[in-house]
């Protein structure tokens, strides 16, 4: 049972084909990796699949639903959440709120309650608030919930990033590189985290470079190269494919690998 | 075809005013991320200057050299003790302390020099040519030609000399030069300077034609920052094509469609650009990174 | 706790900011009041109006006050926001207690101000141009200059003596030249005009030619007229030059009344007519003229103060003063329902505008023939001959 | 939570009583006049606070609603025969139609686009309303018929005083309101991240639209109440100035704080009228207090203020 499908996209910039003809899918509770090295397009293959960047040509498919060309809010809207690889939190609010946006989707948002503040806004605020606690408990941050987030730590931003996705309950959750930066406690923590996220059936796809982590915890790999699929399977066929190991991972990569 | 040629050099010559107004905005906002709502103060400084001088017996061409000087002070002082205290500060914080050190430009203009208005003789006469039955005043061309060699000027320090590529340098990175080793405060002054400059220049320029006064700049302020929209921020070319534009909407609305309405007819314009390039005529479509 | 303490910070700023009212005066001053634009796009008539206003209650004061008591200027600058104005009005009315008002440089300022003078009883001379400040009359509120369908009427007075009808109109959008070009699109058929073109020019526009080079591309255009002030007009009368037309007769308003006018628009102007105050040609005045003595005085003592040419603007400023300062005397009261009696009951005032006088219906109290037509010739101004 | 409600309620309650004190210490009706002015003109800015500061979009044409509000109110009774309290709702709807309609394509535009397209909207406003001169009596303006609540004349310096006053509280309460709301929380985010608040849901150009909305409906009543107030209104109120001037205040005060909205509303207002003493110096001072004042208290008066308290207490 597939949940997420992108088939044959790709797009350019300025002539240079960024990502092209990559196809992948997913299933609930399963956890895909993207990998490649720098520059290969698994950020903007992210962004094309959450709806950021516009692709030029190839189909995506959310719950058999054809949604190719929908904009981020409306993917959110039927199930879609994601990361960022570079921080994107709201740095003016603080922890607790940032959550709480992210249980935009969940709340009834009308315009004039809002304005009057009517008993079942209060309600609900309530509500909402007690539910992003919960989310930060989850993630190890309830200590720091009224603290604005622009003045967290960057292991800590990564963990509200995590949260705040999770807020919207979403059915797929793209994270981009969520253990960059953060040590080897932390990156256990996140690998933890991740795992539990996909054994309460969310479909998780994830981008990133630790791959230990990677090796760790994936259903399957897609390996990019150059906006390119390399190779794709398990992570030992991943790890065991030669193109792989030469195009890729190198003798540093591949001894990492065979540790893991 | 009289009719239309005269207002295509009606048009040309106001906006030759506002694209020299627009690439003023575009130079300081490249170095410094700034838009400098005084920009216009600098126009007013050139012709006022040049004014007083002159009637205190300066001879002209001196006495548009101090007042291209004394602009160019005036735009380094206000780098200096205005913007360069407070970098760092949000783009609406820094466009509010320029409209400050506009407010303050004019209330020290009205000080020294008076409240009335002035005039310049044309450089070469004042006896209009008749160019295929259009009556053109002769500093007209001294604006169309003096705009050009500024332009062309420009082009050639930013792409012909260092410190001209290290501006360009700034504007499209200021991290990564200052990394190379370009130091960017200079680069800012340099910018504050030039925009000074050229803001006087264009007074001195047209003063002729439009007159001048100590509160001149806030309207040249105006249109200089939709014309600078209009090209695309930050480019200089857009600048030029954007101002030359204005003025040229201006001339033909009010020649062609309603004399009352012509000001509302090139924001109609801009608006619809806008809407069809978010980025203006030449602006860069930035692609969001995230 | 955060907002407590900004809090108290705003009560003290708040405090202190409206704090600085007048200290107590000794008895034996009387103070009169004035809004005026002194800065921003109208300065050019307000500064002569301050100035005149400052120049002449010192005078008055030196030659020992009006009454026996001092007079108190209190001079507030509206930079042109008629909001402003209205708050310094409130301000004169209710904090500074003035008896009465000589001021309102624009009619736009001036219409801002007029409810509270009403509504405080006190007398109001207000200085600006248009018909509306007097017509409906209201009770307590003067004023000196000529009317801008005066101004518009003289005009068409005049092409009719040179058998010309058929006008085009180039205003200024500004308050001056949109209700002139109103009341000259009113009056016209009084007149037997026929307005068969009529464009506008922004206040601050720098190029005019667009707008002129349609009026001469117009069939039958006899003459222009051009309703404005400031540096428009000049602009206009360069390009009108530009464009060689001075083969059509071309008029100018009693707003460019003032030297620099002729100063800017320099060799351009030449043959510019123009509807104005005896004032602009007071030494050109036969000495039988009952203005001539007033005009040369004031203008003596203008120019000698501030260095700078007289313009009308500023007699004005001195014909409301003097109209005021006379009923005070007439009143021997400071009480300012009796100075407003007494204002109503000018007659005969001999001013730099004309010969004032008012009644219960005409608080202007100027007819046509306190404006003078006048024509620029040789960089001056020149009367006129009627008949000509 | 309760800290926040706290304060929420600590603001109102300060600002009630500062209306209600002040009228013990105000030596005459201009002092009234002058306070209206602020409550009037802090009302209009708290609305642009919700579009600048919360939701963070620029407006430079926003004089051009509180124009159409005071024009509503001048020309419907005028014209049309409109009772007046109606003609300020109709305004404030006409406003928000405007807002809505124009607000959908400009929006999308982003930083100084942003700004020079509202200035554009704006400058289109004043010019409408400054050359149709049959309707709304040209540059010198027009006389605004006296509002009348069930036969009540609203007249005269307290009146007005106490009337802008309550409107200034409602106005606070609302905007306070909104902070703690899932629109508020909304506003914030696009505001940091826009790209963040999309994908959890966040429709970013309704939300941007509904701000737009919201400040444009406070500027309108407050352009009605100045209306209303003088008696008489003119198209400097829609023009390109008092744009300027208004989010002066907004940035002065402190972007995002209401409390600093209503700060910047009285340092803007009342400081031309302490410095006319000074005569011919007077804007070169209000200049240089803007600069200086921009650069020691970079996020604003309130903000800076409140932050140096919090390190003074701290430390």
């Amino acid at each position: 049972m597939t949940i997420l499908k992108a088939t044959d996209i790709g797009i350019s910039f300025g002539g240079v084909k960024a990502v092209d003809g990559v196809s992948f899918s997913v299933s609930p509770g399963q956890i895909l990796s993207i990998i490649g090295p720098n520059g290969a397009g698994k950020t903007t293959l992210f962004n094309i699949v959450s709806g950021i960047y516009a692709a030029s040509r190839g189909t995506i498919h959310l719950a058999d639903e054809d949604v190719t060309g929908l904009s981020p809010h409306k993917l959110a809207a039927r199930g879609l959440s994601r990361t960022f690889q570079n921080l994107q939190i709201f740095q003016r609010m603080t922890a607790c709120e940032n959550v709480m946006v992210g249980r935009h989707l969940r709340e009834k948002c009308s315009l004039l309650p809002a304005l009057f503040r009517t008993p079942s806004v209060t309600r609900q605020n309530r509500e909402t608030r007690a539910a992003a606690l919960d989310l930060l408990a989850y993630v190890g941050l309830k200590d720091v919930a009224d603290v604005p987030a622009g003045s967290l730590p960057y292991g800590a931003c990564k963990r509200l990033e995590i949260a705040r996705a999770l807020a919207a309950e979403p059915r797929v959750l793209l994270l981009d590189e969520p253990a960059a930066g953060c040590n080897a406690v932390e990156t256990e923590e996140i690998d933890h985290l991740i795992r539990q996220v996909a054994d309460r059936g969310v479909a998780v796809v994830l981008v990133e470079h630790d791959m230990k982590l990677v090796m760790k915890i994936s259903d399957r790999i897609l390996v990019l190269e150059r906006g390119r699929p390399l190779a794709e399977g398990t992570p030992r066929e991943v790890r065991d494919d030669p193109k792989v190991l030469e195009a890729y991972l190198g003798q540093h990569g591949a001894r990492e690998a065979a540790r893991a | 075809m009289a009719e239309f040629l005269q207002f295509l050099i009606s048009g040309l010559t106001v906006g030759a005013v506002y694209a020299l107004v627009a690439l003023g905005f575009t130079l300081i906002y490249n170095a410094s991320g700034v838009v400098n709502f005084a920009q216009g103060e600098f126009v007013m400084l050139g012709g006022m200057v040049t004014v007083f001088a002159s009637a205190a017996g300066v001879p002209l061409v001196l006495a548009a050299f101090i007042a291209v000087v004394v602009a160019v002070v005036i735009g380094l002082l206000l780098h200096r003790l205005a913007i360069e205290p407070a970098r760092g500060a949000s783009a609406v914080t820094l466009i509010i302390i320029t409209i400050g050190a506009s407010i303050l430009f004019r209330g020290i203009a009205a000080i020294i020099f008076d409240k009335q208005f002035h005039k310049l003789p044309g450089f070469t006469g004042e006896t209009p040519i008749d160019i295929l039955g259009a009556a053109v005043q002769p500093q007209s061309f001294w604006v169309l030609g003096g705009a050009a060699v500024v332009v062309v000027a420009l082009y050639v320090f930013l792409e012909h000399t260092l410190l001209g590529k290290a501006v360009l340098a700034t504007a499209a990175n200021r991290l990564a030069a200052r990394l190379v080793g370009i130091n960017t405060t200079t680069i800012m002054a340099l910018a504050f300077g030039g925009s000074a400059a050229i803001g006087a220049i264009a007074g001195i320029l047209v003063t002729p034609i439009t007159l001048t006064s100590y509160d001149v700049g806030t309207l040249l302020a105006l249109k200089g920052f939709a014309a600078a929209m209009l090209g695309g921020m930050g480019n200089p070319v857009g600048a030029v094509v954007g101002g030359l534009l204005l003025g040229l909407l201006e001339a033909f609305g009010a020649g062609y469609l309603s004399s009352t309405y012509k000001d509302a007819f090139a924001f109609l314009v801009i608006l619809i650009v806008l809407f069809v390039a978010p980025q203006g005529l030449f602006g860069r479509r930035v692609v969001e990174r995230v | 706790m955060k907002s407590k303490a900004t809090f108290k910070t705003l009560l003290v700023a708040s405090v202190m900011a409206l704090g600085v009212s007048q200290v107590a005066l000794a008895q034996d001053t009387v103070k009169i009041g004035s809004v005026l634009s002194v800065t921003g796009p109208s300065s050019f008539l307000g500064e002569p109006e301050d100035k005149t206003l400052r120049l002449y209650v010192d005078k008055i004061n030196a030659a020992g006050g009006v009454n026996g008591k001092k007079l108190e200027l209190v001079i507030y600058d509206d930079g042109g926001d008629a909001n402003k104005a209205r708050t310094f009005a409130t301000r004169l009315v209710e904090d500074d207690e003035v008896i009465a008002m000589v001021g309102g440089t624009t009619t736009g300022s001036t219409m801002a101000m007029i409810p509270v003078f009403e509504d405080a009883k006190v007398p109001f001379i207000s200085l600006a141009g248009a018909i509306e400040v007097i017509d409906p009359v209201r009770k307590f509120v003067f004023k000196t200059p000529h009317t801008d369908k005066m101004a518009c009427e003289k005009i068409f007075e005049d092409l009719k003596k040179r058998n010309l009808t058929k006008i085009g109109l180039v205003s200024g959008t500004d308050g001056f030249g949109a209700s002139m070009r109103a009341q000259c699109v009113k009056v016209a058929p009084t007149y037997g005009m026929q307005i068969i073109a009529d464009e506008n020019y922004g206040p601050r526009d720098s190029d005019m030619t667009a707008q002129l080079t349609k009026i001469k591309n117009t069939a039958g255009v006899q003459a222009v007229v051009n309703p404005g002030f400031g540096q428009g007009p000049a602009i206009v009368t360069r390009n009108y030059a530009q464009l060689g037309m001075n083969n059509i007769p071309f008029y100018q308003s009693h707003g460019v009344a003032s030297k620099s006018f002729i100063d800017l628009a320099g060799a351009a102007a030449e043959g510019v007519r123009l509807p104005a105050a005896a004032l602009l040609v007071g030494d050109k005045l036969p000495e039988s003229d009952p203005q001539k003595k007033v005009v040369t005085e004031y203008k003596q003592a203008y120019e000698s103060a501030t260095k700078q040419p007289v313009s009308t603007f500023g007699g004005h400023a001195y014909d409301g003063l003097f109209i005021l300062v006379e009923a005070m005397k007439r009143a021997n009261s400071t009480e300012s329902q009796k100075i407003r009696d007494e204002i109503e009951k000018t007659k005969g005032f001999v001013g730099t505008g004309g010969i004032v006088n008012m009644s219960a219906t005409d608080h202007l109290g100027l007819d046509l023939s306190a404006f003078r037509m006048l024509e620029i010739k040789g960089g001056d101004w020149n009367l006129v001959a009627s008949g000509s | 939570m309760g800290a926040l409600l706290n304060q929420r309620f600590l603001t109102l309650a300060v600002l009630a009583v500062v209306i209600a004190v002040l009228p013990f210490v105000f030596p005459s009706s201009y002092y009234f006049r002058v306070a209206s002015l602020v409550w009037v003109s802090a009302l209009a800015a708290i609305g642009l606070n919700i579009l600048m500061g919360q939701a963070g979009q620029v407006s430079l044409g926003h004089a051009a609603f509180f124009g159409i509000g005071a024009y509503a109110v001048a020309i419907g009774p005028t014209h049309l025969g409109i009772p007046p309290w109606a003609a300020l709702l109709i305004g404030a709807a006409l406003s928000a139609v405007l807002a809505y309609l124009v607000g959908r394509p400009i929006l999308r535009l982003k930083g100084h686009y942003l700004a020079i397209a509202t200035l554009g909207l704006g400058v289109l406003v004043a010019l409408v309303i400054s050359t149709e001169s049959g309707w709304t009596g040209g540059p010198d303006g027009m006389p605004v018929e006296r509002l009348t609540l069930f036969g009540w004349r609203v007249s005269g310096s307290y009146t007005w005083y106490w009337v802008t006053g309550a409107l200034l509280l409602v106005g606070t309460w609302i905007a306070l309101n909104l902070d703690e709301t899932p629109t508020g929380r909304a506003f914030r985010a696009l505001h940091d991240s826009e790209v963040a608040a999309q994908v959890v849901g966040v429709d970013v150009a309704r939300f941007k639209l509904q701000a737009f909305v919201i400040a444009a409906v406070y500027a309108s009543i407050a352009g009605s109440a100045l209306a209303f107030m003088n008696g008489f209104i003119n198209p400097d109120q829609a023009g390109f100035l008092h744009s300027v001037e208004l989010v002066t205040i907004v940035v002065l005060g402190g972007l995002g704080s209401v409390v600093g909205s209503i700060v910047g509303a009285v340092v803007l207002v009342t400081l031309p009228q302490a410095l006319t003493m000074f005569h011919e110096y007077e804007h070169l001072l209000l200049g240089l207090i803007i600069v200086v004042s921009m650069i020691f208290m970079r996020n604003g008066i309130v903000p800076s203020l409140s932050g140096l308290f919090l390190r003074r207490a701290r430390s």
